[in-house]
């Protein structure tokens, strides 16, 4: 089943106003670079993005941020970016913060059909603010729901033609649960191979989550704390 | 009085063979660097990786491969990379046997507050309180006072909380102190630093029982 | 009258190009035999594949690839292997476009049982459950009478029920009917084989508006 | 982190009577044999065993049964077992029967923290009752809760001795969710190497969720349904 799109342009037809898109990624690592550049191209704006962090400045979402494209942010963690900062406490932009744990399997249930599931993280706190609170085991848990998107855009390490993904080193992290959760998914990747190529054990990610993939023109894959040690 | 290094060192003292470690940013990272002799742990970094080396040589970064800091890093042998579902099933499913993490505030009865000062900017919790909501081993790491020397160590905490009773023991610059039913208890002091010291820098109620005696490295 | 193949067969008909599809065992499994040309489509077995082909050459058989059936099979270029709950969360997502199985009984509001007869066996319901629950899609392929030549279309299902309301089409040796608001609305007939003769085996409300055709194979 | 242990008998230690143990497999693919043969040996009785299915007369959890070391089965499937058939209908064994997935589902859940969710599986017929049903987006779902074990026993192709686990084709199957939901989990291997030669981009299960770790010594692999075709 050939989900092979010829490039960034007609992967993301039909994103629009006022979407819901989830992007994949932690920091700068594992993410969709070639379809964000083309979210800003495009010029798509009140867009809601499920996101465990918002880039820097000047990469990632970071510059959807700087042409005002965003109206509202569902993430995790959102530090090291001052735009995000500056739009966020002068009220332009709407922001949702929750657990990375609750997140990864909101969007995991979103994908797989459950639509509500329960957790500890948060009770007590004022992510649990509206929240069902119920014991199991003696301990408090919180009613979390699942979260799907209009697009789920991914970027994998090798995809073949039938969409089928595998993710390479921390790169992986949210990318695999948000393709689940795509009405259509987007996957851009490092490099793309006739099916067949990819051993059938080794796939992160069946084709069956993948409507769209490519091979991304570029990818510059920017490192946010270089950090090294002497030989 | 401990620097941070020390506080870290004081830290790794309760790591036992065996175990799986979740480090937060800070002086937690620093932890991995004073593993006591002849006991092997193994350190998960939440955004999807167990097995956690230390920093890259120069020329070797790999930006497909960093911790929850955002820091390159490198994989051991035996390491595992994982999606952030399963790296979060892992600490919610309490497979991970401690976590150490960095506070702004925690209060006697073991609420913590390390993510958001009102008014001021929000960073965001990332996967702090799955962490301290699932782990039945927290140990914070922090300084006994903050810059304008308010203990850190209240009765009940002021800010935003991260998770509620979940804190057992601290590990700051002045001492050792356990959470328990009655408040903090000092376990040990910081080589130099006196009871009363403590005393005077803990806000919260300080159960101090016989000599107290000083931290060993 | 149609005979198992046909039933297969004319199901075929309804499947459409770029759709993953979940087979049962029994009649179900033939339809892969009968994929209409030019349309492709992707077979999942819910115990961990997609990209099922045929079975092995004979001497090729692996153990370790197996369909829900338990019967060996090979895997297609582009196949994927992955766990129960990886599985399910592919059907449970609706992210299989069709779901074909056999049942004992439907109830004209789409009602199906098909995993247990109360005081005899009980084989257990395997994934149906799941599957009827799910999909938005479901076509039941059985024969329109069971052996002693009672009605399995019914007002009301008499055996456990394994989903309420959830199918969508049946084809049978018989017919093909459409599950409406107001009953069974017969939409072909198997060739040679008259409306006076299907309204005779089935028991639950049959719907028929103007000629009913006959199916073309 | 060594994991290994010596043999069967080592890896079994502490398998008691009256003890909850989940057994990977579907069908008799993917199921540990070797382990299965050691607690017909053990003679440990009164188990309750959580596996999708319960083996044939010969062979897989079939052994247990003919031993009646089995008190409850905790299944999706249990048809092709003419003992248990008896055993069953002769009230000598409790059978509590879950849909596939929700059992996939419960114990993935059981593993991962999460002490129940909602599912529309079931929803209207009999394994439904007693269970909260809720409505969410319009359709009604059912509470299914987490299901955990004293041991987990799980079959993989290859591991290395941190535990890290690599499965074969469809022998995955409740291999995975099953390792992760053990208070102690037990995995046994064809194929054992040592710590860094299974590339970490492509270990299923990691050993985090392995307490114990050995090859096993013999595979029959039997095949329950061979269908082959014509050259």
């Amino acid at each position: 089943m050939n989900k092979v799109v010829n490039n960034v342009v007609d992967a993301c037809e039909g994103i629009k106003d006022g979407m819901t898109i989830m992007l994949g990624g932690f920091g700068l690592c594992g993410i969709p670079e070639n379809s964000i550049a083309q979210l800003v191209k495009l010029g798509v704006k009140e867009l809601t993005c499920i996101s465990n962090n918002a880039g820097v400045d000047d990469f990632g979402l970071g510059l959807l941020l700087q042409e005002k494209q965003i109206k509202k942010m569902i993430s995790s963690y959102v530090g090291e970016n001052d735009e995000f900062e500056r739009q966020m406490l002068s009220g332009e932009l709407e922001v949702e913060l929750i657990p990375q744990g609750s997140l990864a399997e909101r969007c995991r249930a979103g994908g797989a059909g459950i639509p509500a599931f329960y957790t500890p993280a948060g009770y007590g706190t004022e992510v649990a603010e509206g929240k069902e609170v119920r014991e199991f085991n003696g301990k408090p848990h919180i009613l979390e729901t699942a979260l799907t998107a209009d697009f789920a855009i991914v970027k994998a390490w090798k995809g073949d033609t039938e969409g089928n993904l595998i993710f390479k080193g921390t790169a992986r992290n949210f990318n695999p649960m948000m393709a689940m959760a795509g009405k259509i998914t987007i996957a851009e990747v490092e490099e793309l191979v006739p099916a067949g190529e990819l051993d059938p054990n080794q796939i992160h990610i069946a084709g069956i989550f993948v409507q769209r993939i490519f091979k991304g023109a570029e990818y510059e894959k920017r490192i946010e704390q270089r950090t090294v040690r002497v030989k | 009085m401990l620097d941070k290094n020390q506080i870290a060192q004081r830290i790794a003292q309760e790591l036992r063979d065996g175990w799986y470690v979740n480090l937060g940013i800070g002086i937690p990272t620093l932890v991995a660097n004073y593993i006591p002799e002849g006991i092997e742990v193994e350190f998960q970094s939440e955004n999807g990786i167990l097995g956690m080396g230390p920093f890259p040589f120069e020329g070797e970064e790999d930006a497909d491969l960093i911790n929850a800091g955002k820091q390159t890093i490198t994989a051991l042998d035996g390491a595992a990379y994982f999606d952030s579902a399963m790296s979060f099933a892992m600490i919610r499913g309490q497979h991970v046997q401690l976590t150490v993490l960095g506070a702004m505030e925690v209060a006697e009865n073991g609420d913590i507050a390390n993510w958001k000062i009102p008014g001021r900017m929000v960073k965001g919790m990332g996967g702090a309180m799955d962490l301290v909501a699932s782990a039945d081993n927290i140990i914070v790491a922090m300084m006994h006072t903050n810059k304008r020397g308010e203990s850190k160590l209240l009765k009940k905490c002021s800010l935003p909380l991260t998770g509620v009773g979940c804190v057992k023991k601290i590990v700051t610059n002045l001492a050792v102190l356990e959470v328990t039913n009655k408040g903090f208890k000092l376990i040990e002091r910081a080589p130099g630093v006196s009871v009363e010291e403590i005393q005077n820098a803990t806000e919260g109620t300080l159960i101090i029982e016989g000599d107290v005696p000083e931290m060993i490295f």
